[in-house]
Order: structure tokens, then C-alpha cells, then sequence
């Protein structure tokens, strides 16, 4: 009983570090991206607001049970994600559920929240909605390969489907996997662009054209908790980074450093790129990031 | 003793000709005579053939002449079963065309006696001992076979059995020839007495009597370049004679073919030229099979490639390849029996017997269809069916006999077989039928012969047994040429002292 | 009489009994064909033991009937699967006609199968494996669509198979002199080499035919589509499964033998790994539901088969694992489209949408097997494809993983499309009548959604028989061994991790749930799907604004350079090359009774000029 | 009667190769003409043809009849060596038997031709071989 309670504690203390970096860099994201167009911008805490609005919107519609139970699908994509990707090296603070195997697992559930959010967009019956998913599945297609080819480079590499595995090789080592297996690294940030949807890979979402896509019928608290899935998502996916390539961080100030430098590239590259269409997309995908992909293997079968 | 051989000779053609004579006194009886005679033969064969499972060959002499000189009869395990097949089928195919042509005395008359004289010889072919003979039982054959096949005036059948005609009598004279060179060489006309001096023959001339023997009797066993005649004749032929032709004349050449190349010579070659023929005839036969559009000429096409099959099995040679092919020609003999049956009830209303006018029957004709369905089934060798257990023996025999290549190219023509009858299948029960067309109720009688057929498909096909006994000795029979030789002349000897 | 004997006469007089009580009256028609099912059922778990045997001979070939622990697991999948559509059929099938024959063939195809996994001598392996074919073909011209493409290209390639497979019964009765399977076993590895290679070749041909690998698939999609679904869940459910079966039994007692067999398992595995592939992709490229399902059950075989080639212990556990469930799961959705079919008389995503509210039963069950197919924690399907990666990885297939992940990546794109085409989207006029299915079919439907969930969560239950199935075929048992390697399911799947993963999934789900519902729930209101913001403007009632036309093209845009080239075209390519062959070669019978005259005297010249090489 | 074909005298090689000449004709007639009335006159001159050379088989130059008639026999005691003796210059029997079987058979079988030519003219109104092919493939 006392473990549950600590198991808890953990996740909402978890939750709360997440949610809390998760928005302050959603809003550095629009921030920059402001003062890069040399535009004046929102502040950096703008976002907060804007949860704490919609939190508080009284009334809402909802279309079906699908459309209800959507956005609780994406969080739990979310929370569970961040609950099994250490946090920390030596998982002091935050403990959490990782266990040999849950790089597969992790592959699988990062999908779960998508799809049942998409389940929700579906039931909408906006055809926006639907067309923005059938977008970001078409691209998820895309992204899946270079990222697995990365995964699967490091699994063989160290012989280990675990995270805290890959940590500790970096730990007993001092060398970050991001300099022992390069093209590992640049194919899974290559997938990494394609996962957080920034220009040039935001067609899913397109505002000019699609209202936002699978978002556009949600409001007040259904957007709040997808918000807030997705600011923890953020979270959790440049912590996963940061633990299986750089080396994890012993406290937070350093993995809040490593997670904003990593932060940088997609943002920094949307910034500055046009965006595509899907099928662009999609082959963007399996050119180049999966090239470097397949040289990962290589490197990782042959070394 | 319940009775001898011969009188599965003289009853038929003592009935053919009583036909008519009878048909003054009491019209019906042209139609209920041949039944009972068959149906006489039947039970004799019946009981025959068990005596003959159990005691040995026996030979018969006709006219006291004793066996080198005199004609006679050979009721062997062999023979015994291929004589009893085909009474078995001449009694079915009877209660099938009982009432055939029922309105028109005259014709039916013709059709009693004809087909009487076409099982007479056909038994004669397989009983006798003498070759001589057995071309005067091929001639009847031949002949009532081309009668039947011009039975219909209004179709093209005359042009069948003329052609039919040209071909068959072409054969003969080379079937004499043959007869000649061996009368000439041994002096003789005995089976037996020509397989024991055999080997007194100048080799050349033993291969020259060889060719023509395989010319003149491969044309009633329907070998390749020979079997032009064989669909044009089975389509245009009336259905229980197609199915007779099927079931009857080509077992009838088979097997005097088979004796020749088995029992008389001992000519190294023969059976890999009966294995070659064999694949030539069923790959050509299946593949102009698939390509027709009329209902017949499938079918007789089909009937070509499996006898293609049977002499493939023969070619094997050995007692399990003989037993295969014995096998396969009694599958052979019901399946397409069947087939030709229901088939021709199938499309018994249009005028070209096209496939597609078959389209819907089984609604309308559901028992007929079924009918028709388990033949094909039975034919493509599907199993728990009796087309199966023939064709996995002559895979095995052929396996033993290291014969792979061969098992593959049947196999590989047998898919063409089985896509052509599940066309018909297929159009049969789940197209819609042409409006052109009014379904024909099969008789009673009809009903009961198709029934008869499809219920020993099923009961070969689930206990094999029934008849491989029998056919294992059958096939040793066949391969124990000194029993034969021993079993024939010895009579003569007893006779004599 | 022993109980195998029993077994036997039970279904088969059953099948018989009921095709003759369609003549007399429906009820008593679908009363013998449950009770039948059920019978057999009951009587196959109740009486006959793993071990029990029966021996008899046909025509001097002495042939055996059991059951051991391997065909057991098959027999799970079989029998469970008969119980469910023969509930199913019932209510699926009323008002149709021919149901005795379709009825019939279900019996005698469910018959078979059980005979497959009791044969224990090849000829009666495949008597019944031709029953099984010859009786499936039935049932698939059933409907009476498409009987000579879908019906003709099936047997068609069944026969292949089949014929294939005699060839290779004859070739070892020949040289073994026995049909037992287990004498094939002992001694295959004293085979001349030749027969070592051609075997197992001849063997596959006839079991990936009904697996539906990839050169030989091409019957599949049509075949599934076209027969009526009660049955197709069988279809793809537990007769595919059967090429499985024999595909296991041939890697096992034969590839293992081979002097070198790496090539021949990555040969096979990829195979499977490309069909998977690209039956995914066709999968995506449908708008009929039917051939959705068809395409994907194609597509899951192919892991399947993967995951049998590549053959280590773990490998085959998945596979076998992923056999049960992709039965379960693949049987639900075409249960749920044949409902779906039931009550709108349409199974196209472009004619039916928004149902959820109309089927919601049908809804849930296609959810959770939708779930389970994508292979998403935690339902049965990710268990197995977990085992198979690992597998993949363990034993250096780095590129084959990547295949098999992008298969299993893409097909959401098809999951998704099926449930956002049939139940989510706007919400038409014209379907407004709809209603939910009959009880008799949303049950069976329901039973395996939870089966799959409760398989998911406590995969030990179908673990325990299939590693009792791969020990009788020589494998150490797996109990302990992979799963402390794991940690995911350690000792019998005991969920020593799962367990707070499963809370964790839950808790969050239930909490997040809960907020959403219970803040603000009386200012929350329902819309429906024509009120939503459209550029500001709201869609009148009989706008339709249901997006399912080009639903993925985007991304077949990007694909199609590999969807270009079918096999289906190279194999009608091939037939019309040999009808024209043959319409060719036909030609020597034309019609001139001369010329048949000439072909006698040149036959007898050709046989007197070669007469010494002839007879010589 | 064991002879070859060798050891014949001229008369009887005259009778073979006057059979091969018959037949040869009758081949001609059957396979190359395109009358059906041609047709069948010689596959009927082919028949006769193999009849003359089973014939000339039995056929011994300067034989008697094989009847073992009173004269012939006059007061020789029947043993087993005097038969052999007396049947040396006797032309064979067996194939006159056949022979006579074979016209008959030929002799139907031509009658029957003859009827389904008619039948054929009846129908197509020519005798053309080469036009009667409405069965054909």
C-alpha cells in the first residue's frame, strides 16, 4: 500500500515537473518564433494562460463518447510514457515503471494516445478533423522508420531493449551514445522533426487550411487536457532523448539544458522551413533519416 | 458352376438378335430384354469372379478345339474384373435409357440391338483368347459403335461417325496385318501359344507386329494422334452411348492393348512408349479440354486425358502401377459414366450443348447437378471420393518406381482438369440461367442409374477396400504372364488326355 | 468405438443430418448445426486426452488418429472459433437461401480441420487437407459473386498446393515405406539430399498456399472478401491457420536438418516480411471493409509466418501466440462487418458512416480488436508482436524487425480507416433506422473482444498449452527461460511489471476521465455531428460532409511506386499465355476426317522410322 | 511354314508385292482424294489389298487344297509322320479362314460408310471432304 502511495506521489510530482517545463517551452517555442519573424510575439508565459482559460470555460460541447473520452486517451499516452522513461540517472526522485523490453513497449503506447485521440477527431464529424489524421497517421508511417531503424542500432549495439540500460552504458562509459553511434542520433532526430510536427511537418495540424485538424471541434477543458498531454509529451519525448543519447542528466537544471538545446532543432528547423505536403513528407522520411538509419544498423551490426 | 464364360457372349448376341423378333410379338419386351440379360450377366460375373478370386483362372474352349488351335475364353482375375465392370455399366447405362426414345418403336429397337452388340464386344474383346478373334470382336465393336454414334439424324453425328469410320477402319487393316505377321512368323493365333513361342520371332518382326498391334488397337484405347474421331464422336453420339463409349469400348481397347504389350511380347521399349503416349495423350487431350465451350466435347476431351492417365499407370509396370491403373480405369468407367449421364440431361434442351447453357440447372435440376458435381469431384480426384484412392496409387506406384518428374507433370495437367470441371460447377449452381433454355426433368429410371453410380463413388471412396482386394489380384494375375501361359494350354492338355 | 471414431461420425453425420433437415424446417436446420458444433465441442475437451490414438488401415496403408499437445493449441482456435460463428451463422444467415449446403460445408470444413490436426499419417493429413479446401471453395462461390475469379483462382492455387504436397507424400512413402508423420520425422535426416531440399519445398508450397505468402497470396483478398462473413471468420480465423500448422511442423522436422538452412528461413521469413508489407499497403488502398479485412488478414500471416521461419523458441512462441490471436481479433471484425452488413446491406466506408451510436456493441468489439490487430498494449496483440521484435532482434534479423515494424506501423493507417469509416464521421440521414445487430451475433463478437483483453492482460493462459504444444515438437520447455529476459511477463505471465503498467494505463485513463466528465458536466452538452464549425458556418441537415473518398491518398501517393506492380497481373499474364497455348495447340484436331486418317499412317511411319530407339 | 520373307520363290513374292501395290493405291485413294465416294472405294481397295496379302501367306506354289480326301490318302496308315508328310504340299487353311472373315467385316464396314455418306451428302449437299468440318477443335 505504502509503495502505491509512493508510486503516486512520484507521478504526480513527475506530472507536475513535466507539465510545468512542457508549457514554459511551448511558450519560449512561440517566444522565439516571434522575435525570428521580428515580430514582438506573446510572453514566454502566454501558454499557462491560455490553459488556465480554457480550464476555466464553463460551458462545452462534446459529440459522442468517442469525442469525450479522446483527449483522456492522449493523456494517458502522456503519463504513462513519462512514467516509464527514467527521468534521472539513478532514479532518485522520480521513481518510475522501466523494465527490460520497454523501448518496444514504449514504441507501442506513444501511438495508443494518438489513435484514440484520433478515434475522438473522428467522431466529431468534422472532416477536418478526419483529414488531419489521415495526414499525421500518413506521416507518423513516415517518421516510424528512421526512429525504429535508431532504436533498433542501439538495441543491437548494447544488446539491451532497455533505457536505463542505454543510461548506464553512457554513465560507466562517459560517452554519450549521441558521439558513439552518430547516425543513430541523426536519424532519431531526423524522426524527431516529424514527431513534434513543426514546419515543415505541420500539415497535420495546418491552421490556414484545416482549422487546426484533429483539434478543431475541441474546446474549453477538452483542449485543456489535450494541452496539457501534450506539453508532458513534449516533455517526455526530449527526456527520452536526452537519457538514451546524451547521457540522461543527474539533476534536473542539467536535464532542463539538455532538453531545451534538443528542444532548439526542431523548433529552430521549423522556423526556417516551408511546409510540406504528406507525401513529401513521408518520402523525406525514408530518404535520407532512414539512410542514416540503415547505416546506424551497420555500424551497429558490423562494429 | 452357375454358368461358364461363353455365355457372357452368346446371351447378348442371342438377345440382339431376339430383339427384333420379340419386338413383334410384344413391343415393351425390346426394352426389358436386354435389362434381364444384363442383369443375368451381371450376377453371373458377379459370382464367376468370386469363384475365380478363390479358385483360379478359368478357360474355356469353344467347339472342342483344344486351346493352340481352337478358340478360347480366359475368365481370369484380370479379366474377370474388367468383363464384370463393364456388364455393370452396360445393366446402368440400360436402366438409364430405359425409356429412351419411348414414342418411337423402331428407333428403339435399333438403339436395343446396337447397343447389345456393342457390349457383346466389348466382353468378347476381354475374354477371348485368340487374336483373331478378338479382331472380329473389335469389328463388332467398331461397328455398332459407329451405328450408335450416327444414331441421331439431325445432328452432325454422321460426320462423326464417318470420320469415326475412316480412322477405325484405317486401324483394322493394320490390326490384320499385325495378325498376319505373327500367323505368318508362329503359325498360331493363341494368346497363350504366341506369349510361350515368342521369342522364336525374328526381333524385327516381333517389333513390326508390335507397331501395328499399337496402331490398330490404339484406336479404341484412344492413344494420341489416333483419338481425332474420339470427341466429335462422344458429342454427337446420344448421352447413355457417350457414356458407354466412356465406360465399355475404351476399356475394352485398353485392355487389348495392354495384353499385347504385357502378355504377348516381351519387347523391351513398350512400356516407356506406353508411359510417353500416355503423357502425350492427357497433356494434349486437358489442354484442348479446357479450351472448349460445349459441354461433350469436354467431356470426352476429359475421357481422353484420364485414359492417357490409366496407360501412364500401365507404363509403370509394376504390380502397384497395374493396380493403380486398374483402379483408375474403374474410377474412370463410373465417374465419367456419370458425367456423360447427367450431363447430357444437363443440357438436354438446347440445340449446341454450350457450357453456359448449363448456367442455373441446379435449381432447377437440383439432384441431376448434384449428380454431375460429385462425378466431377470424383473425376479431379478430390477425396473422401473414388477418384481420389487411384490417382494417390499411381502416385505412389510411380514414386516407387523413381518416376518424379513424371508425378509432376501429371500433377501440373491435373490442375487444368480441375479448373475446367469447377468452371462448369460453378456456372452450374451459381449463374443464372439463360432464358432460352427449359430445364428437362431427368425419368425416373434415369434418376435411379445416376444414383446408383454416385453412391458407388461414394462407397469406393470411403472404404476402398471393397475393391482393392480384387484388384491386387487382378494386377498379378495380369503380370504372372506363366501363370496365364500355363493356365491356357494346360486346359488343352487335360482335354486332349 | 473409440472416441476419435465418435469425434468423427458426430461431425460428419451432423453436417449431413443438417443439410437434410433444411428440407424440413429451419429451425430444426440451425438446431442440429449448433448442437453439432457444440457436440463435437464438449466431446473433443471432455473425452479425448492428449495421447489418445486410434489405428486402422485402408487398402494395406496403415494410417493413425490422435491428438497431441500441438494440434491441440490449433484445436483451441478451431473448435472456439466453430462454437462462435455457429452462433453467429444462425442469426447471420437467416432469411438466405441454401443453407443447407452452406451449412453443410461449414461442418464439413470444421470437420476437416480437426481431421488436419488428428491425422498422424500423410494420406489421411491429406484427405482431410482436400476436404478442407474442397469445402471452403464451396462457401466462397456461395454468394455468387465474382464465382469464377475468386472462386477459380482459389482452387486453383489450393490444388497447387495440394498436388504439391502429394508429390511430396508419395515421394517419402516411397522411400520410407510408412505414412506415419512421426516415421517422415525420424527419417528425414537419412534422406538423399535431393529429397532434403525438394521435401520441405514441396511441403511449404502446399502450407503457404493457404497462408497466403507472398507469391501464392493472390487468391486470398478475393476469397475473403467474397464469402459470406459468418464464415470468412473461420476463413481467415482457423482455416489459414492450418498452413501454419503444417508450415511449424515442416520448419521444425525438416529445415532443422538441412545442411544449410540459414537460406532458406530468411528466404521464407522475408517473404513473409514483404507480404506483410504489402498486403499493409493494399490494405490501406481499399474502401470496401471486406477486402480491408482480407488484405490485413494477409498481411498478418505474414508476421506470422516471419515469426515461424525464423524459428528460434521465442520466434515460434509468437508466432503460435500471435496464430490465437489474430483468430480472435481477425474473426471480431469480420463478425462486425458481417453485422454491419446485416443491417445496412453494405460493407463500403463510402456508402456507411456514424454508426457508433446506432451499433454501439458492434463498436466496442470492433475497438478492442482493433486495438488487439494494431498490436497496442495492452490486448493480446502487442504481447505477440513484442515477442516477435525481441525475437528478431536476439537473433540479428536488424533489417527484417524494421520490415516487420513499418508492416506493423502502417497498419493503424488501415485500423483507423475501418473504424472511423463504419462507426465515427457524420452521421447521415440515411442510416437513422439502423440498429443494433442480433444478440446471437453481438455476443460471439463481445466474448472474443473480452477474450483478447483477457488474453492481453494474462497471456500465461494461452502460453502454458503452447509451450506444452512446442515441447512435443522437440523445443525445451519456455516457462522461466524468456520471460526473466523480459522482465514483461516473468514466470507464466505473472505481469510482474505488466501489473502496474496496467494501473497505470487505468488509473490515468479513469482520472483524466473523470475530470472531463465531472467538471462542468451540466454545462456540457451534446452537439451532433452537423453542428460543427466550418469555417464559421454550420452544414445543413443534409449536407453530407462525411470525408471517406481518397481517404489515404496522400499517402499512396508516396507509395505507389512499389503498388504499381501486382502479382495478380503477372499471373493473369501467365494464364492468358497458356490459354492461347493451348487454343494453339488444339488445333491438331481439325475436324478432317482425312487428316485424322493421315495421322494413323504418320504414326505408324514415325513409329517405324524410330522403331529401334523406341523398342530397340 | 517358318519362312521368311526370303526364302519365298518369285510367284510368291509376285503376290506380295502386288498386295503392297493394292494396298498403296487404296492408302492413295483414302488419303488424297477429296470425294467421300473416293474416300471409301479406297479405303475398300485397301481392305482388299490386305486380304490378298494374308492370303498369298498361306499360299504354297503348286499346293493342293488341304482336304486329307481318300485319294489323296489311298491306303497310308494315319500316324503322326505320314499327316506331316501329306500336309507339306498343302496350301495353309488358316488364312483362307480369316481372309473370308475379314471380306465380311470389310464388306459391313464399307456398307455402312456407304450409308453415312449418303446421310452426309443429305446433310451438307457435297460430298467434299474438306467442307464436312462442322466438328472440329
Amino acid at each position: 500500500m505504502k509503495e502505491i502511495l509512493y508510486y503516486t506521489w512520484g507521478a504526480i510530482v513527475s506530472f507536475v515537473v513535466a507539465f510545468s517545463v512542457g508549457i514554459t517551452y511551448m511558450g519560449l517555442n512561440r517566444k522565439i518564433t516571434a522575435r525570428v519573424q521580428n515580430r514582438y510575439g506573446p510572453p514566454w508565459y502566454q501558454n499557462f494562460i491560455d490553459v488556465i482559460k480554457l480550464y476555466s470555460k464553463k460551458t462545452s460541447i462534446h459529440h459522442g463518447v468517442m469525442h469525450h473520452m479522446g483527449p483522456a486517451f492522449i493523456m494517458v499516452t502522456a503519463v504513462v510514457s513519462l512514467l516509464v522513461i527514467p527521468i534521472l540517472n539513478g532514479n532518485k526522485f522520480f521513481p518510475n515503471l522501466n523494465f527490460q523490453g520497454d523501448l518496444i513497449f514504449l514504441l507501442y503506447i506513444m501511438v495508443f494516445g494518438p489513435l484514440g485521440m484520433a478515434l475522438g477527431a473522428g467522431q466529431t464529424g468534422n472532416p477536418n478533423s478526419a483529414i488531419g489524421v489521415t495526414r499525421g497517421l500518413s506521416q507518423m508511417a513516415g517518421f516510424e522508420i528512421p526512429w525504429v531503424m535508431a532504436l533498433v542500432a542501439l538495441m543491437i549495439q548494447y544488446k539491451t531493449t532497455s533505457i536505463v540500460d542505454l543510461m548506464n552504458v553512457q554513465v560507466e562509459s562517459g560517452r554519450w551514445l549521441m558521439f558513439s553511434s552518430p547516425f543513430a542520433f541523426l536519424a532519431a532526430v531526423m524522426a524527431m522533426l516529424g514527431m513534434f510536427r513543426y514546419a515543415p511537418f505541420d500539415i497535420v495540424g495546418a491552421p490556414q487550411e484545416l482549422a487546426s485538424g484533429p483539434m478543431s471541434e475541441n474546446g474549453g477543458k477538452y483542449l485543456f487536457v489535450m494541452m496539457s498531454a501534450g506539453s508532458v509529451f513534449t516533455f517526455a519525448k526530449l527526456t527520452l532523448y536526452v537519457d538514451i543519447f546524451m547521457g540522461g542528466a543527474d539533476n534536473l537544471i542539467i536535464l532542463v539544458v539538455k532538453t531545451f538545446t534538443l528542444y532548439l532543432i526542431p523548433m529552430l528547423y521549423g522556423i526556417t522551413s516551408p511546409r510540406y505536403r504528406t507525401e513529401q513528407s513521408v518520402r523525406w522520411f525514408w530518404g535520407w533519416p532512414s539512410f542514416f538509419g540503415l547505416l546506424a544498423i551497420l555500424q551497429a551490426a558490423l562494429f | 458352376m452357375v454358368g461358364s464364360p461363353v455365355l457372357f457372349i452368346a446371351v447378348p448376341l442371342l438377345a440382339a438378335f431376339l430383339i427384333p423378333l420379340l419386338g413383334m410379338v410384344w413391343k415393351e419386351s425390346i426394352r426389358i430384354l436386354p435389362g434381364l440379360v444384363l442383369l443375368y450377366m451381371l450376377v453371373l460375373a458377379i459370382t464367376l469372379l468370386e469363384q475365380v478370386m478363390h479358385t483360379g483362372t478359368i478357360v474355356e474352349i469353344l467347339a472342342g478345339w483344344k486351346p493352340p488351335w481352337g478358340i478360347n475364353l480366359v475368365f481370369s482375375p484380370f479379366t474377370g474384373i474388367l468383363a464384370t465392370l463393364m456388364i455393370l455399366m452396360g445393366f446402368i447405362i440400360w436402366i438409364y435409357s430405359y425409356r429412351f426414345k419411348n414414342v418411337d418403336f423402331e428407333e428403339a429397337k435399333k438403339y436395343f440391338i446396337l447397343f447389345m452388340m456393342l457390349v457383346t464386344g466389348s466382353v468378347g474383346i476381354v475374354l477371348t483368347g485368340d487374336i483373331f478373334n478378338q479382331f472380329v470382336f473389335i469389328e463388332i465393336t467398331s461397328i455398332s459403335a459407329y451405328a450408335l454414334t450416327a444414331f441421331y439424324k439431325h445432328r452432325d453425328s454422321a460426320e462423326a461417325s464417318f470420320k469415326y469410320l475412316m480412322v477405325g477402319s484405317l486401324s483394322s487393316m493394320f490390326l490384320l496385318l499385325a495378325i498376319i505377321l505373327i500367323y505368318s512368323q508362329l503359325g498360331t493365333l493363341n494368346m497363350a501359344d504366341i506369349a510361350s513361342k515368342a521369342h522364336l520371332m525374328k526381333p524385327e518382326f516381333k517389333i513390326l507386329a508390335v507397331i501395328f498391334f499399337i496402331v490398330g488397337l490404339g484406336i479404341e484405347a484412344e492413344i494420341f494422334p489416333l483419338n481425332g474421331w474420339v470427341p466429335d464422336a462422344y458429342a454427337q453420339a446420344p448421352g447413355p452411348v457417350g457414356a458407354a463409349f466412356a465406360g465399355i469400348v475404351v476399356k475394352a481397347g485398353v485392355y487389348a492393348l495392354i495384353r499385347i504389350i504385357f502378355t504377348l511380347f516381351d519387347v523391351s521399349g513398350t512400356h516407356q512408349f506406353l508411359i510417353v503416349i500416355g503423357l502425350t495423350t492427357m497433356i494434349i487431350s486437358e489442354m484442348a479440354a479446357i479450351r472448349q465451350d460445349r459441354l461433350k466435347r469436354m467431356l470426352a476431351y476429359s475421357s481422353l486425358g484420364q485414359m492417357g492417365l490409366v496407360l501412364v499407370a500401365f507404363g509403370i509396370g509394376t504390380e502397384e502401377g497395374i493396380f493403380a491403373a486398374m483402379f483408375l480405369l474403374i474410377n474412370h468407367a463410373i465417374g465419367k459414366s456419370l458425367l456423360f449421364l447427367s450431363g447430357s440431361y444437363l443440357v438436354y434442351n438446347s440445340a449446341d450443348k454450350y457450357i453456359s447453357e448449363t448456367n442455373g440447372m441446379g435449381k432447377f435440376l437440383p439432384v441431376t447437378s448434384f449428380l454431375f458435381a460429385l462425378g466431377a469431384l470424383a473425376v479431379v480426384g478430390m477425396p473422401p471420393f473414388s477418384g481420389f484412392w487411384g490417382k494417390f496409387f499411381m502416385m505412389s506406384a510411380a514414386a516407387h518406381a523413381n518416376m518424379l518428374l513424371i508425378i509432376a507433370l501429371i500433377l501440373s495437367v491435373s490442375l487444368i482438369e480441375l479448373v475446367y470441371y469447377f468452371r462448369v460447377i460453378n456456372r452450374i449452381y451459381f449463374y443464372k440461367k439463360e432464358s432460352h433454355i427449359t430445364p428437362k426433368k431427368p425419368t425416373v429410371n434415369a434418376v435411379i442409374a445416376m444414383a446408383t453410380l454416385g453412391v458407388i463413388i461414394l462407397i469406393i471412396g470411403f472404404y476402398p477396400d471393397l475393391i482393392s482386394g480384387y484388384l491386387h489380384q487382378a494386377s498379378q494375375a495380369l503380370l504372372d504372364k506363366g501363370k496365364y501361359i500355363q493356365d491356357v494350354l494346360s486346359t488343352g492338355q487335360l482335354l486332349t488326355h | 468405438m473409440n472416441m476419435i471414431y465418435i469425434l468423427f461420425t458426430l461431425m460428419f453425420g451432423g453436417a449431413i443430418l443438417t443439410f437434410l433437415a433444411h428440407k424440413v424446417s429451419g429451425l430444426l436446420r440451425d438446431t442440429l448445426f449448433v448442437l453439432t458444433v457444440l457436440a463435437s465441442t464438449v466431446l473433443f475437451y471432455t473425452k479425448i486426452h492428449t495421447g489418445d490414438t486410434v489405428d486402422f488401415s485402408i487398402s494395406g496403408l496403415s494410417l493413425q488418429w490422435g491428438i497431441n499437445a500441438y494440434g491441440r493449441i490449433f484445436s483451441m482456435i478451431v473448435l472456439g472459433l466453430g462454437v462462435m460463428a455457429s452462433f453467429y451463422s444462425v442469426s447471420y444467415m437467416k432469411g438466405k437461401e441454401r443453407l443447407g449446403y452452406f451449412y453443410f460445408n461449414f461442418l464439413i470444413s470444421l470437420m476437416s480441420m480437426m481431421g488436419i490436426l488428428m491425422s498422424h499419417d500423410l494420406v489421411s493429413f491429406f484427405i482431410f487437407w482436400e476436404m478442407m479446401t474442397w469445402s471452403s471453395y464451396f462457401i466462397v462461390i456461395y454468394n455468387g459473386k465474382n464465382v469464377q475469379r475468386s472462386g477459380i483462382n482459389y482452387i486453383i492455387f489450393s490444388a497447387l498446393g495440394a498436388y504439391a504436397m502429394l508429390m511430396a507424400i508419395v515421394m517419402v512413402y516411397a522411400h520410407t515405406q510408412s505414412l506415419m508423420i512421426p516415421d517422415m520425422m525420424q527419417a528425414f535426416p537419412f534422406f538423399p539430399a535431393a529429397y532434403k531440399i525438394w521435401l520441405p519445398i514441396l511441403f511449404l508450397t502446399a502450407f503457404t498456399v493457404k497462408a497466403a505468402m507472398m507469391p501464392l497470396h493472390v487468391w486470398a483478398p478475393d476469397a475473403y472478401a467474397d464469402s459470406p462473413m459468418a464464415y470468412t471468420s473461420v476463413f481467415s480465423g482457423a482455416l489459414s491457420k492450418m498452413g501454419i500448422y503444417g508450415m511449424i511442423m515442416v520448419f521444425v522436422t525438416m529445415v532443422n536438418y538441412l545442411p544449410d538452412d540459414t537460406w532458406f528461413r530468411e528466404t521464407i521469413a522475408w517473404l513473409g516480411a514483404i507480404t506483410a508489407i504489402m498486403a499493409t499497403l493494399w490494405a490501406i488502398a481499399q474502401d470496401d471493409a471486406r477486402k480491408l479485412l482480407a488484405w490485413s488478414s494477409v498481411a498478418q500471416l505474414g508476421y506470422i509466418i516471419t515469426g515461424v521461419a525464423v524459428g528460434t523458441p521465442l520466434a515460434m512462441l509468437s508466432a503460435l501466440f500471435l496464430s490465437v490471436m489474430h483468430a480472435l481479433f481477425k474473426a471480431t471484425l469480420f463478425m462486425a462487418v458481417g453485422a454491419i452488413e446485416k443491417q445496412t446491406g453494405t460493407t463500403k466506408f463510402t456508402e456507411v458512416t456514424g454508426l457508433i451510436r446506432k451499433m454501439p456493441w458492434t463498436f466496442i468489439s470492433s475497438l478492442l480488436a482493433i486495438i488487439g490487430l494494431a498490436g497496442i498494449p495492452p490486448l493480446g496483440g502487442f504481447v505477440g508482436k513484442w515477442m516477435l521484435y525481441e525475437s528478431l532482434i536476439n537473433s540479428n534479423h536488424y533489417i527484417l524487425v524494421i520490415a516487420i515494424f513499418f508492416a506493423s506501423t502502417s497498419a493503424f493507417l488501415y485500423c483507423y480507416k475501418f473504424l472511423f469509416g463504419f462507426f465515427l464521421g457524420q452521421e447521415e440521414k440515411e442510416w437513422e433506422h439502423v440498429k443494433e445487430a442480433p444478440a446471437l451475433m453481438v455476443l460471439p463478437m463481445i466474448i472474443m473482444a473480452t477474450l483478447l483483453l483477457v488474453f492481453g492482460v494474462f497471456p500465461g493462459i494461452v502460453l502454458k498449452p503452447i509451450d506444452l504444444g512446442m515441447q512435443t515438437l522437440g523445443y525445451s520447455t519456455t516457462a522461466g527461460t524468456f520471460w526473466s529476459m523480459s522482465g514483461l511477463f516473468n514466470e507464466w505471465g505473472n505481469q510482474i511489471m505488466m501489473r502496474p503498467l496496467a494501473y497505470a494505463i487505468g488509473g490515468t485513463f479513469l482520472f483524466f476521465l473523470i475530470i472531463l466528465t465531472v467538471k462542468g458536466f451540466k454545462e456540457t452538452r451534446y452537439v451532433t455531428t452537423k453542428d460543427i464549425s466550418s469555417s464559421g458556418e454550420v452544414p445543413l441537415e443534409h449536407e453530407n460532409l462525411t470525408f471517406s473518398e481518397g481517404f489515404y491518398q496522400p499517402f499512396l501517393r508516396a507509395v505507389c511506386p512499389v503498388m504499381k506492380r501486382r502479382m495478380m497481373t503477372y499471373y493473369q499474364g501467365f494464364g492468358q499465355g497458356m490459354e492461347a497455348f493451348f487454343d494453339y495447340l488444339r488445333r491438331v484436331y481439325s475436324g478432317n476426317g482425312q487428316t485424322y486418317a493421315i495421322y494413323v499412317i504418320v504414326f505408324v511411319v514415325i513409329l517405324l522410322l524410330f522403331k529401334n530407339s523406341l523398342f530397340g | 511354314m517358318n519362312f521368311t520373307l526370303f526364302d519365298l520363290k518369285i510367284v510368291e513374292y509376285s503376290f506380295f508385292i502386288t498386295a503392297i501395290l493394292v494396298i498403296m493405291i487404296g492408302l492413295y485413294g483414302a488419303l488424297v482424294k477429296k470425294s467421300l465416294i473416293k474416300v471409301v472405294i479406297g479405303l475398300s481397295i485397301f481392305d482388299s489389298g490386305i486380304n490378298l496379302l494374308l492370303i498369298s501367306i498361306g499360299y504354297i506354289t503348286s499346293g493342293t487344297a488341304p482336304i486329307f480326301s481318300p485319294a489323296l490318302v489311298k491306303d497310308m496308315p494315319l500316324t503322326l509322320e505320314n499327316i506331316k508328310k501329306l500336309s507339306e504340299g498343302m496350301v495353309d487353311p488358316v488364312p483362307q479362314a480369316l481372309v473370308l472373315t475379314a471380306i465380311v467385316i470389310g464388306f459391313g464396314v464399307t456398307a455402312v460408310a456407304l450409308s453415312l455418306v449418303i446421310r452426309l451428302y443429305r446433310h451438307h449437299q457435297t460430298l467434299n471432304i474438306d467442307e464436312i468440318k462442322n466438328l472440329k477443335w
